[in-house]
C-alpha cells in the first residue's frame, strides 16, 4: 500500500470552514456551560449569532464550484446559496429565543449547542454531492432537530419528536436502501459520478434505476413533506414551539431541496421521463392535498404547517421543471418564503401563552385572533400582510416567487401545471383569508391588549419588523436578488 | 460451495431471527433474536471480505446498541409480554409482502455494471481494516468527523432528554412561579 | 330668425326649470303664470317663424353644438324650422299654451301644482325638440323626453293605490304610467334599430343627408328602415298592438290627456312618418301596411268607444281611432293630409278633453257618463264647446274635421283601396255615433248626477277662455286647407288626386251622410234613454267593453309569465343552479378537506403505514409505468 | 455460485421484514428494533456490492450506517425515556393527542 | 407633470398610511381632504392631457425586474383617463356621503388604499403592475365588505375574494405564457402591454390565451355564469362598498377587455364574438329578469349592474370605434349611475335599516327630494337621452349592430327590461299610498347626502348633454387601437371584420 500524499492546498480547507465555525460555536457553548452554569439565554443567543455571522462570512468567502477534501466537499452555486439561506435563516430564528416568557429549551445551553450542530449538519448536507456525507449530515441535523423539538418540554412536543423521529428512522432506511441501489448500479456514491455512469449504461436496467429513484423520492419526500410522506408535518409543527416550527418550515427543506436537485436533476434531464412524471404527480398531489386539508384546520399553526407542505410542493415543481429559471425560482421563492414564514411564525410566537386560554388543545386557534385589528391594528395588519403574501397576493414577497416559478413552468411548456398551481393558490387563499377574517371581521373576545402581547420582546418585534419590511418591499430587491441567484445557479449547471 | 452453504444458512438464520424480532410478543425474545440476527449478519460481512465491518457490527450492535436497548427495556419494565393491538394485520402483511415481492422481482435483473472501475479497490495485500482505515482517514475524513459530531449530538440528546433537567417543565409553568423559585433559591 | 327659433325652443324649458325650483313647495300661482307666459312667448316666436317661412321660404337652421362625435358618427344639437316643423311648432305651442292656462284653473287645489307645471313645460320642451330636431337622434331625444314627461304626468297622482281591473281598468296612475313607459320602450327599441341601420348605411343621422341618400340604398334596406321606424311610431302613437297604454294613460290629469295623449305626443308617430316621407315614399308596400293598420285601428278603437262608459276613455279611443286615420293618409302617401288632420285633430281633440276636464271638475272627478246627464243646464259653455268639438270630430261641415278627415277618405278611395275606404267610412259613422252618445249622456237627458249627490258647476272663466281659441280653431281651421297644402308641399310631396268632380262630391256626400246618421242615431237613441240593459249581457258588448280582452290577454300572456319566469330565473336558476354550482364546487373542495384529514389520524402506526404505502405506490409505478424506450 | 443478486434479494427480504415490524409494532421500543433491521439489511447490500465491485466505498457507507444507527438508538431511547417518565407507557397508541 | 401618474397612484396610499396618525374624530375630514386633492389631481391630468393623441401619455418607466421583463411602467390614454377620473370622483363622493360610525378610521384608510389600487389598475402599462393593483384591490374591499357588511358579510366577502382571485390567477398564467411567447418572438421577455400590443400571435395561441384572460376578467365583470358573487357582495356590503364595487371595480374587467383582449388577440376576439355576445345577451336578459323578481332594493340594482355590464361587453366586442368608445363611455356612465343608485339605497337603508321593497311605498310624498333624485338617476339608468346613460348604451348597441342586428336587438331588449325592473322598484318604493307607519316621518336627504348626490346628478346631466369632451380622447385612442388591430389581424375573418366594420356608403 502506497503512502498517500496530501497537500493542504488540494484539501481546500476553506470549503470546510463554515461548518467548522458552526461546530466550534456549539462546542464553545458547551464549554462555557461547563465553566459557568446558569447563564442567561441572551448570552447564548448572542454567541450563536456571532458564530453564525462568522459562519456566514466564511460561506460568502467561498469560491463557487470548488471541491475540497478529496472532493467530498463540493461548493457549487446551489450549495453556496443554500448555505447562505440556512445560515441567515438560523440567524434570524435564533433571536426568537429571547422571549419575555420563559420556555424550557432556552434555559438549556445545550439547546444552542445542538442548534449550531444542526446548522452545521445542514451545511454538510448541501455542500456535498457524496451520498455518504449527505446522509451523515442529514442525520446529524435531524437528530439535533428531534431533540430541539423535545426540549420544549411538554407532552405534545415529546409526541411530536417521537413521531418525527420514528418516521425519520424509516426514511433513513429508505435513503440507505436507495443509496445502496445507486451504489450497486454505479459503484459510486458521488452523484456526479452516478450520473455519468448511469448515462453511460443508458440507464439500464431501467427498473433498478427507477427503484433507486423511488427510494430516494420516498426518503427526500419525507424530508420535504411530500404527500403521503408528509403526515409528520402538522403534528410536529403543532407540538414544537412556533419559533422552531417556523425554522423547520424553512431550513431543513432548503437542504432537502438542494439534495433533491442534485439527485433528480440529471434524471429529469435524461430521457428517463419516469422521475419527471412521478414528481409531477407528487407535486400536484402534495399541493392539492395539503391545501384541501388546510381548509378545515382550526389552529393557525397547524394551518401554516399544511400551508408549508403546500408551498414545498409548489417549489418541488421547480425541481421537476428543471430549467435554470425554475431552479433559480426555487431559491428566490424560498428566500421570500423564509421571510414571510419567519414573520408569520414569529407573530404566533409573540402571541404564545403558557396556559391554554383559548382552546384546550391548540395554542393558536383562529378564535384567538378575533378582532385583533381593534386591539392591535398594527400587529393585525402585519399578520394580514404575511397571510396575503403566503396566499400570493401581489405585491407582497411570495407573489414574485409564485410568478417566477409559474413563469418557469409556462416557459417549459407545463401550462397545465401552471394552471394547477394557480388553482391551488386560489384554494389556499381561503385558509389564509380565514385568519384575516378572524382578525379583521370579528369582534374581539378579550379586549385586553396585554393578553396578546404576552410573549413579545424587543428582539421578537425586530424580527417581525425585518420580515414585514422584506415582505412588503420585496419588489425593490427582487431584481438584484434574482440576477444574483440566476447567475449563481447557472454557473453550477442547474 | 462453502460460501453457498454459509450464505443460505445465515440467510435462513437472519431471516428467522428477524422474523422473531418483529413477530414476538415478548420483548426479551424479540431483543435477543435481534441481537442474534445482528451477529449472524456480521457473518455475511466476513463472507464478503469485510472483516472490519463485521467486527464493528458485532461490537457496535451486540455491544453498544443491545446494551442500550437492554437498559431501556429494564427502565420500561417491559420484560413481560407486551399487549399490542394490531387491528390490521392483513394490510401490514400485504404492504410488506408486496414490497418484498416487487423488490425481489426488480432486483433479479443484473445490477452490476461491468465497466465500472473500483474507486478504492480492495487489494489482497492490504488487510481489510487497514484499507478501510486509509480510505476513512483520507477521502472520508470529513464524513467521519461529521459522524463524530453526530454521535456527540446523539450523546447530548440522550443525556439531556433523560436528565433530571427535563423533569420539571419551565414551559408549562407560569413565569411568576419560576421567579419565586429562583428567588427562593437565591 | 335663429333667435326666435331658440326662444321658441327654450322658453318652455326655462318655465319648467323655474317651476321645478318650487317643486316640493306648496302651490304658487306664480309658477302657473310664468310657465304659461313663457309658452305664449314660445307660441309667438313660432308664429313669427311661421310667418317668416311662409313669406320667405327660408328654412331656419340652428346648430348649437355637437352632441355625440364618435368614429364617423356626428350628432349635433341641430334644429330646423321648415314648413313641416313650423306647423308642428305652432300646433304644439298653441295647444300647450292654452292647456297651461287651463291648468291653472284645473289644478288649482292640487298639492302638486308647481310640480305639474314643471312637468308640463318640460313636456312641451321635449315635444319641441322632437319636432324641431334636424336629425333622427335629436328626434329620439325628444321622443324619449316626451315619454318621460308622459310617465311623470300619467303617474302624477302617484299616491293612489292599485285597484283591481274591475274597479279601475287602469289599475292605478303609477301602474298606467309604467305601462305607458314600458310599451313605448318596446317601440323605441325598434326605432333605435332603425337609427342604427340608417347610420351604418348612410353614415349620418341628419335628415337631409339621410334623405338625399335614400335613393342610393338597396330597397330591402329602405324597407327595413321603414319598418323599424314605424315600430317606433306605433308605440308612441299607440297603434295596435301597442295601444293599450293610451286608454290607461287617462289616469293622468285631464289637461295632460288633452295635451299629451290627444294633441301632441301621440301624433309624434304620424309626424315621424311624415318627416321620413322620402323613405316611406320609396316603399309603398310598407305604406300600404301602415295604411291598413291605420284603418284597422280606426275601426277597432272606434268600436271600443261605442260602449265605454268612461268619459275620458271614450275620448281616448277616439284619439286612437283618429290616429288610425292619420296613418292611413301617411301610409298612402298623402303626407300633407296626414299632417293636416294631425293639426286639426289637435285642436278639436284638445278642446274635447278640456271640456271633459270641466265636466270632471264639476262632477268631483267622476268619470262614468251614466252618472251624468243634463249637465248643459249648469255648464252651458262647456256643453257648447264640447258640441263644437264633437261636430268637428264627427266631420261635419264646416268644422275642421270635415276637411281633414274627408280628405283622408278621398285618398283611400282615390288610391283604389276601397276596403280601406269602407273601413274608414264605417269608422266615421261610429265616430259620429260615440261622440254624440257622449254628448247626449253627459249634457242632455235625465239629470242622473243628482242621484249620486253631485253639485256640478261651471268652470272658471279663464278656463273657458283658454278653450275658446281652440273652439275657434276647431271651427275655422279647415278653411286654411289650401294655403296649408301650398305651404307644406314645398317640402312634402303633393298628392295628386285621380278622381275629380262628381266622384269627389259623391264621396263627401256619402261620408257626411254616415256621420249625420251616426249623430242622428245617437241623439235618437239616447234622448229616449239609450239601449236596454240586456245589451250589457251581450257578448259583443262585453267584448267591446273589455277592450277585446286585450289588456287581460297581455297580462296573462306577457306580464304574468314574465313575472313567473323572473321568479324562476332568480330562485330556481340563479340561486339553485348557477350559484349552487359555484358553492357546490367550493363545498366539495372544503368537504374533501374533512375527508383528507382521515390521512392525518395522528396515530404513528398509520402515519408509518402511509409512508410505506407511498413507497409501495412508487415501486408499483416503477413496474407499471416504466417508460418504454 | 452465490451472486450479488442473492445478497440483494436477502437484503430486500430483510428490509421487508423490517417493514413488517415497523408497521405492526405498537411498542415503540420494539418498533425501533425494526428500524435497526432495516439499516442492517441495507448494510448487507452495501457490503455485497462492495465485494462484487471490489470497491471499499460500500463498506464505508455501511460503516457510517452503523454509526447512524447507533446515534439513532441513543436519541430514540432518550425520547422514549422522557415519554415514559411522563406517561408511564411506551405504547404507540398513547401518542394521539395531535391529529386532524 | 412627468410623474403625475405616480403621484396619482401613491398619494392616496401615502395619505392612508399617515392617516393612522390622525385622530379618530377628525379622520373623516382628513379623508375628504385627501380625496379632494386626489380628485383635483386627476382633473389636472385631464387638463394637461392631449385629447387628439391616441397613444399613451405621461409615460413613466422604471425597471423593476428587468431580466424578467417586469417594469414599473405607467401611462394613460383616452381609454383609461376617464375611468381614473371616475375612480377619484366616486371615492370623493362616496367619502362625503359616508355614514358609518363603527371604526371609521379603518374604513377611511381602507378606502384610500382602495383608491390607490383602482387608479393603479388603470394607469398600469405593465401587465404585472396591472395584476398587482388588480389583486390588491380585493384586499381593502374584502375588509370593507367583511367588516361593515350585513349579516352574511363574511360569506359574501370571501366569496368575492376567492372567486375573483381564482379567475385572476388563471389570467396570470395567461400573462406568463404571453410574456413567454413574446420572448420566443423577440428574444427578450416583456410584460409591457404596449409591447404585447405589437405582438402578432398564431391563431390557436390567441384563442387559448384569450380564454385565460377572459376568465379572469369575466369573473370581475361579472359575466354570466360567473356573476353570482356579485349579488352577495352587493347585498352585504355597506353602501360605500357597493358604490365603489359597482362604479369602479367592475369596470376593471371590461377595461381589461379593451386593454388586453382586443388589441392583443384581435383574431381570437373576432372569432369569439358570437359566444361572447351570447353570454352578454344572456347577461342582459337573464339578469334583468332576475332583477325584476328581487324583493330587496339593493339586489335589484346589483343585478341591474350585471345587466348593464352585458351591454358594455357587447359594445366592446363590436370591434368598431362606435361600439368600443360607446362601451368605454358606458363604463363611466354606469359607474356614476350605479354609484348614485347604491348611494340612494344606502340613504334609505340608513333611515330604515331595511332594503326590502315591501317595507316601502309612497315615499315620494315624504321624501320628495330623495324621490326626485332617485327618479333622475333611475332615468339615467334606463338610458334616457340627455342623461349620461344614453350615450354609451346607444353607441354600444349601435356598434354591435354592425356585427349583427340580432345581437343589437337582443342586447337592446335590456332597455325594455331595464325600464321594467327599475320602474317596478320606483313604483313599489315611491308610488302608491304611504301605508307603513314607520315611513311616515322619514327625514328627507340631509346636506351631506345632497352634496354627494347632486354632484353625481350634475355629472349625469352634464355628460348626458355634452359627452364630447369625454368621447373625444376616447375616440382618438380607440381609433389608434383599431388601426393596430387591423394591422395585426391574421385570419381572413378578422381582416374582413376590421376592413368593413365602419360606415360604408352603398351605391345602387
Amino acid at each position: 500500500m502506497e503512502p498517500i500524499k496530501v497537500s493542504l492546498e488540494s484539501l481546500n480547507l476553506a470549503t470546510l470552514f463554515p461548518m467548522l465555525i458552526a461546530v466550534g460555536g456549539g462546542l464553545t457553548i458547551l464549554i462555557i456551560d461547563l465553566i459557568k452554569e446558569s447563564l442567561h439565554k441572551s448570552l447564548y443567543v448572542m454567541i450563536a449569532i456571532l458564530f453564525l455571522a462568522l459562519d456566514l462570512g466564511a460561506v460568502i468567502g467561498l469560491d463557487i464550484n470548488t471541491r475540497g477534501f478529496f472532493d467530498v466537499m463540493f461548493v457549487d452555486g446551489i450549495a453556496y446559496l443554500s448555505q447562505i439561506i440556512v445560515v441567515v435563516a438560523s440567524m434570524l430564528f435564533i433571536p426568537l429565543a429571547l422571549t419575555s416568557k420563559r420556555f424550557h429549551e432556552f434555559s438549556l445551553p445545550e439547546f444552542f449547542a445542538l442548534f449550531l450542530f444542526m446548522v452545521a449538519g445542514f451545511q454538510f448536507m448541501v455542500a456535498s454531492d457524496n451520498l455518504i456525507l449527505i446522509f451523515v449530515g442529514l442525520e446529524t441535523a435531524s437528530l439535533a432537530l428531534y431533540t430541539l423539538i423535545a426540549l420544549h418540554n411538554r407532552e405534545k412536543s415529546f409526541e411530536a419528536a417521537i413521531k418525527y423521529f420514528t418516521m425519520g428512522a424509516l426514511a433513513a432506511g429508505f435513503f440507505a436502501f436507495g443509496s445502496a441501489l445507486l451504489y450497486g448500479l454505479t459503484g459510486s456514491v458521488e452523484i456526479y459520478k452516478i450520473a455519468e455512469v448511469l448515462a453511460d449504461r443508458s440507464y439500464e436496467p431501467m427498473w433498478v434505476v427507477l427503484l433507486a429513484a423511488a427510494f430516494m423520492i420516498a426518503a427526500l419526500g419525507f424530508k420535504l413533506s411530500m404527500v403521503p410522506f408528509h403526515t409528520w408535518t402538522p403534528d410536529v409543527y403543532e407540538g414544537a414551539s412556533a419559533a422552531l416550527a417556523g425554522y423547520m418550515s424553512v431550513v431543513p427543506k432548503i437542504a432537502g431541496f438542494v439534495v433533491a436537485m442534485r439527485l433528480f436533476e440529471f434524471l429529469i434531464h435524461s430521457d428517463v421521463t419516469w422521475v419527471r412524471d412521478i414528481l409531477y404527480l407528487a407535486v400536484v398531489v402534495t399541493m392539492t392535498f395539503a391545501n384541501i386539508v388546510a381548509l378545515v384546520q382550526k389552529d393557525v399553526k397547524r394551518m401554516l404547517a399544511y400551508s408549508s407542505i403546500s408551498h414545498a410542493g409548489f417549489v418541488m415543481a421547480a425541481i421537476m421543471i428543471g430549467t435554470t429559471q425554475a431552479n433559480s425560482g426555487l431559491f428566490l421563492y424560498w428566500i421570500l418564503f423564509l421571510f414571510t414564514n419567519l414573520g408569520a411564525f414569529t407573530m404566533l410566537w409573540i402571541s404564545r401563552h403558557k396556559s391554554q386560554i383559548w382552546h384546550d388543545r391548540f395554542d393558536h386557534p383562529y378564535e384567538k385572533f378575533s378582532g385583533l385589528v381593534q386591539i392591535m391594528p398594527m400587529a393585525a395588519t402585519i399578520m394580514a400582510i404575511f397571510m396575503l403574501s403566503l396566499a400570493g397576493v401581489p405585491p407582497f414577497s411570495l407573489f414574485w416567487g409564485k410568478l417566477y416559478i409559474m413563469g418557469a413552468a409556462v416557459n417549459s411548456g407545463y401550462i397545465v401545471l401552471a394552471i394547477i398551481m394557480a388553482i391551488n393558490s386560489a384554494i389556499s387563499a381561503y385558509y389564509y383569508l380565514k385568519l384575516i377574517v378572524y382578525m379583521f371581521m370579528r369582534e374581539p373576545i378579550s379586549d385586553k391588549q396585554v393578553v396578546y402581547f404576552k410573549n413579545a420582546s424587543l428582539s421578537l418585534k425586530t424580527i417581525v419588523g425585518i420580515s414585514a419590511t422584506f415582505t412588503i418591499l420585496s419588489v425593490l430587491f427582487i431584481s438584484p436578488l434574482l440576477n444574483y441567484i440566476t447567475e449563481v445557479v447557472r454557473v453550477s449547471g442547474f | 460451495m462453502v460460501e453457498a452453504v454459509a450464505f443460505y444458512l445465515f440467510a435462513a438464520l437472519t431471516i428467522a431471527m428477524f422474523a422473531i424480532t418483529v413477530m414476538s410478543k415478548n420483548v426479551l425474545y424479540s431483543m435477543s433474536s435481534l441481537a442474534a440476527g445482528m451477529i449472524f449478519i456480521s457473518a455475511f460481512f466476513f463472507l464478503l471480505d469485510a472483516d472490519f465491518l463485521g467486527v464493528v457490527q458485532i461490537i457496535v450492535y451486540s455491544g453498544a446498541v443491545m446494551a442500550l436497548y437492554a437498559f431501556g427495556m429494564m427502565f420500561f419494565d417491559a420484560t413481560k409480554d407486551v399487549k399490542e393491538k394490531n387491528p390490521s394485520k392483513k394490510i401490514v402483511f400485504f404492504l410488506s409482502g408486496m414490497i418484498a415481492l416487487l423488490l425481489v422481482i426488480i432486483l433479479l435483473s443484473p445490477i452490476i455494471s461491468e465497466k465500472v472501475k473500483a474507486l478504492y479497490p480492495m487489494s489482497e495485500e492490504v488487510g481489510n481494516a487497514e484499507a478501510v482505515g486509509v480510505v476513512l482517514f483520507t477521502k472520508y475524513l470529513v464524513p467521519f468527523e461529521v459522524a463524530a459530531i453526530m454521535l456527540l449530538v446523539a450523546m447530548i440528546a440522550g443525556i439531556i432528554l433523560a436528565s433530571k433537567r427535563m423533569d420539571e417543565s419551565i414551559t408549562l409553568k407560569i413565569d411568576q412561579e419560576i421567579e419565586k423559585e429562583q428567588k427562593g433559591e437565591l | 330668425m335663429e333667435k326666435y327659433l331658440l326662444i321658441a325652443l327654450f322658453s318652455p324649458l326655462v318655465g319648467s326649470l323655474f317651476a321645478a325650483l318650487f317643486g316640493a313647495k306648496p302651490k304658487r300661482l306664480l309658477t302657473g303664470i310664468v310657465t304659461s307666459a313663457l309658452l305664449f312667448v314660445s307660441l309667438i316666436s313660432s308664429l313669427i317663424l311661421l310667418v317668416h317661412i311662409a313669406s320667405s321660404d327660408d328654412i331656419v337652421r340652428v346648430k348649437l353644438f355637437d352632441w355625440i362625435t364618435v368614429g364617423s358618427l356626428n350628432i349635433p344639437f341641430g334644429f330646423v324650422a321648415d314648413q313641416v316643423s313650423v306647423i308642428m311648432m305652432v300646433t304644439v305651442t298653441t295647444v300647450s299654451a292654452l292647456v297651461h292656462v287651463y291648468s291653472i284653473g284645473y289644478m288649482e287645489h292640487d298639492k302638486g301644482f308647481n310640480r305639474f307645471f314643471s312637468y308640463l313645460s318640460a313636456f312641451v320642451f321635449s315635444m319641441m325638440v322632437l319636432v324641431m330636431s334636424d336629425n333622427f337622434a335629436g328626434l329620439f331625444i325628444g321622443w324619449e323626453g316626451v315619454g318621460l314627461c308622459s310617465w311623470l304626468l300619467i303617474g302624477f297622482w302617484y299616491h293612489k293605490k292599485d285597484e283591481t281591473r274591475d274597479i279601475n281598468p287602469s289599475i292605478s296612475p303609477s301602474w298606467a304610467a309604467n305601462e305607458a313607459f314600458i310599451m313605448n320602450r318596446i317601440a323605441d327599441l325598434g326605432m333605435l334599430l332603425g337609427l342604427f341601420l340608417i347610420y351604418w348605411h348612410v353614415g349620418s343621422l341628419q335628415y337631409d343627408v339621410v334623405f338625399a341618400h335614400v335613393d342610393l340604398l338597396n330597397i330591402g334596406l329602405v324597407t327595413l328602415i321603414g319598418i323599424f321606424l314605424f315600430i317606433g311610431a306605433m308605440g308612441k302613437s299607440a297603434q295596435f298592438p301597442l295601444h293599450t297604454w293610451l286608454a290607461d294613460a287617462m289616469e293622468g290629469p285631464t289637461p295632460v290627456s288633452a295635451l299629451i295623449h290627444a294633441a301632441t305626443m301621440v301624433t309624434a308617430g304620424v309626424y315621424l312618418v311624415v318627416r321620413a316621407f322620402p323613405i316611406y315614399s320609396q316603399i309603398p308596400d310598407i305604406g300600404f301596411f301602415i295604411a291598413s293598420l291605420g284603418a284597422f285601428v280606426a275601426v277597432f278603437a272606434a268600436s271600443m268607444a261605442l260602449v265605454n262608459t268612461d268619459l275620458k276613455r271614450i275620448i281616448a279611443y277616439s284619439t286612437l281611432s283618429q290616429l288610425g286615420y292619420m296613418f292611413v293618409a301617411g301610409g298612402l302617401g298623402a303626407y300633407w293630409i296626414a299632417l293636416f288632420h294631425l293639426m286639426t285633430h289637435a285642436f278639436f281633440k284638445a278642446l274635447l278633453f278640456l271640456g271633459a276636464g270641466n265636466v270632471m271638475h264639476a262632477m268631483n272627478d267622476e268619470l262614468n257618463i251614466f252618472k251624468m246627464g243634463g249637465l248643459h243646464k249648469v255648464m252651458k259653455y262647456t256643453a257648447i264647446l264640447m258640441i263644437i268639438a264633437s261636430l268637428a270630430l264627427a266631420g261635419i261641415y264646416p268644422f275642421a274635421g270635415f276637411f281633414s278627415k274627408d280628405k283622408i277618405l278621398e285618398v283611400a278611395f282615390d288610391s283604389q283601396h276601397y276596403i280601406l275606404w269602407f273601413m274608414l267610412w264605417l269608422g266615421a259613422g261610429m265616430t259620429a255615433f260615440y261622440s254624440f252618445r257622449l254628448i247626449m249622456l253627459v249634457f242632455f237627458g235625465e239629470e242622473r248626477y243628482k242621484k249620486y249627490g253631485f253639485h256640478p258647476h261651471e268652470a272658471h272663466w279663464y278656463m273657458l277662455l283658454a278653450m275658446a281659441p281652440l273652439a275657434i280653431l276647431a271651427i275655422i281651421a279647415g278653411f286654411f286647407e289650401e294655403s296649408f297644402e301650398h305651404f307644406v308641399t314645398k317640402i312634402l310631396p303633393e298628392y295628386h288626386f285621380h278622381v275629380h268632380g262628381i266622384v269627389t262630391v259623391a264621396l263627401i256626400g256619402v261620408t257626411t251622410l254616415i256621420a249625420l246618421s251616426g249623430i242622428a242615431f245617437a241623439i235618437y237613441k239616447y234622448s229616449k234613454g239609450g239601449f236596454s240593459e240586456k245589451w250589457k249581457e251581450h257578448p259583443i258588448y262585453k267584448l267591446l267593453y273589455n277592450q277585446y280582452y286585450i289588456p287581460i290577454i297581455y297580462e296573462k300572456v306577457f306580464t304574468e309569465p314574465y313575472k313567473e319566469l323572473s321568479k324562476i330565473a332568480w330562485k330556481e336558476l340563479d340561486l339553485r343552479v348557477v350559484d349552487a354550482t359555484v358553492d357546490f364546487i367550493a363545498n366539495v373542495v372544503y368537504k374533501s378537506g374533512f375527508a383528507g384529514r382521515v390521512v392525518q389520524s395522528g396515530n404513528l402506526s398509520k402515519m408509518l403505514r402511509w409512508m410505506v404505502i407511498g413507497l409501495l405506490v412508487l415501486i408499483v409505478l416503477v413496474i407499471v409505468y416504466s417508460p418504454v424506450r | 455460485m452465490i451472486t450479488l443478486t442473492h445478497y440483494l434479494v436477502l437484503a430486500a427480504i430483510l428490509f421487508s421484514i423490517a417493514l413488517v415490524g415497523i408497521l405492526r409494532r405498537k411498542n415503540l421500543l420494539m418498533l425501533f428494533f425494526a428500524t435497526e433491521i432495516a439499516l442492517n439489511a441495507v448494510n448487507i447490500a452495501f457490503s455485497a456490492i462492495s465485494k462484487y465491485y471490489g470497491d471499499l466505498t460500500g463498506q464505508l457507507f455501511a460503516f457510517f450506517i452503523v454509526a447512524i444507527a447507533a446515534s439513532e438508538v441513543a436519541v430514540g431511547l432518550g425520547l422514549l425515556i422522557i415519554w415514559y417518565k411522563r406517561r408511564g407507557t411506551i405504547d404507540l397508541d398513547s401518542l394521539q393527542s395531535m391529529n386532524g | 407633470m412627468d410623474h403625475i401618474l405616480s403621484l396619482l397612484v401613491f398619494f392616496p396610499a401615502l395619505a392612508g398610511m399617515l392617516g393612522f396618525i390622525v385622530k379618530k374624530e377628525n379622520i373623516k375630514v382628513y379623508g375628504i381632504t385627501v380625496a379632494t386633492i386626489e380628485f383635483v389631481l386627476s382633473l389636472i391630468l385631464w387638463l394637461v392631457f392631449d385629447p387628439s393623441n391616441g397613444g399613451f401619455q405621461f409615460v413613466e418607466f422604471i425597471p423593476l425586474i428587468p431580466n424578467y421583463g417586469i417594469n414599473y411602467y405607467l401611462g394613460v390614454d383616452g381609454i383609461s383617463l376617464f375611468i381614473i377620473i371616475l375612480s377619484t370622483f366616486i371615492t370623493l363622493v362616496g367619502l362625503i356621503s359616508l355614514n358609518i360610525e363603527k371604526n371609521l378610521k379603518n374604513m377611511i384608510i381602507s378606502l384610500l388604499f382602495l383608491e390607490m389600487t383602482m387608479v393603479g389598475v388603470f394607469v398600469a402599462l405593465d401587465a404585472v403592475v396591472f395584476y398587482i393593483f388588480w389583486e390588491l384591490s380585493l384586499v381593502p374591499m374584502l375588509y370593507i365588505i367583511g367588516y361593515w357588511g350585513g349579516e352574511l358579510r363574511v360569506y359574501a366577502a370571501i366569496k368575492f375574494f376567492l372567486y375573483t382571485f381564482f379567475g385572476s390567477l388563471i389570467m396570470l398564467v395567461g400573462m406568463l405564457f404571453l410574456a413567454y411567447l413574446y420572448y420566443l418572438a423577440t428574444g427578450t421577455i416583456s410584460f409591457a402591454i404596449p409591447d404585447w400590443h405589437r405582438l402578432i400571435l398564431p391563431y390557436d395561441y390567441q384563442i387559448w390565451l384569450f380564454l385565460a384572460f377572459f376568465l379572469g376578467m369575466a369573473i370581475k365583470v361579472p359575466m354570466f355564469p360567473f356573476h353570482t358573487w356579485l349579488p352577495y357582495a352587493h347585498g352585504q356590503a355597506p353602501t360605500i362598498g357597493s358604490v365603489i364595487l359597482a362604479a369602479v371595480l367592475l369596470k376593471m374587467g371590461t377595461y381589461g377587455f379593451v386593454r388586453f383582449l382586443l388589441p392583443i388577440f384581435p383574431d381570437a376576439s373576432v372569432a369569439l364574438i358570437a359566444p361572447i355576445a351570447f353570454l352578454s345577451i344572456v347577461m342582459v336578459i337573464y339578469t334583468a329578469m332576475v332583477a325584476y323578481a328581487q324583493e330587496d332594493m339593493k339586489q335589484v340594482i346589483a343585478y341591474s349592474s350585471i345587466s348593464h355590464m352585458g351591454v358594455i361587453v357587447l359594445g366592446t366586442f363590436a370591434m368598431n370605434v362606435e361600439g368600443i368608445a360607446g362601451s368605454i363611455f358606458l363604463m363611466i356612465s354606469h359607474g356614476i349611475v350605479s354609484g348614485a343608485l347604491f348611494m340612494l339605497v344606502g340613504n334609505i337603508y340608513d333611515r330604515r335599516h331595511t332594503k326590502l321593497l315591501s317595507e316601502f311605498g309612497g315615499l315620494a310624498s315624504v321624501m320628495p327630494k330623495y324621490a326626485t333624485i332617485f327618479g333622475i338617476v333611475l332615468m339615467a339608468s334606463v338610458g334616457l337621452p340627455l342623461t349620461i346613460g344614453f350615450v354609451g348604451e346607444f353607441l354600444s348597441l349601435m356598434g354591435i349592430y354592425k356585427i349583427s342586428a340580432a345581437y343589437a336587438f337582443l342586447g337592446g331588449t335590456g332597455i325594455i327590461l331595464g325600464a321594467a325592473y327599475m320602474l317596478r322598484v320606483y313604483k313599489l318604493a315611491f308610488f302608491g299610498p304611504l301605508t307603513n307607519e314607520k315611513n311616515k316621518n322619514l327625514p328627507d336627504l340631509n346636506w351631506k347626502e345632497l352634496t354627494s348626490l347632486v354632484s353625481l346628478v350634475a355629472v349625469i346631466i352634464w355628460l348626458g348633454v355634452n359627452p364630447n369632451p369625454v368621447l373625444k380622447p376616447i375616440n382618438a385612442s380607440v381609433e389608434s387601437m383599431l388601426q393596430l388591430m387591423e394591422k395585426k389581424a391574421i385570419t381572413k375573418e378578422a381582416k374582413d371584420i376590421f376592413a368593413h366594420n365602419k360606415v360604408e356608403l352603398e351605391a345602387k
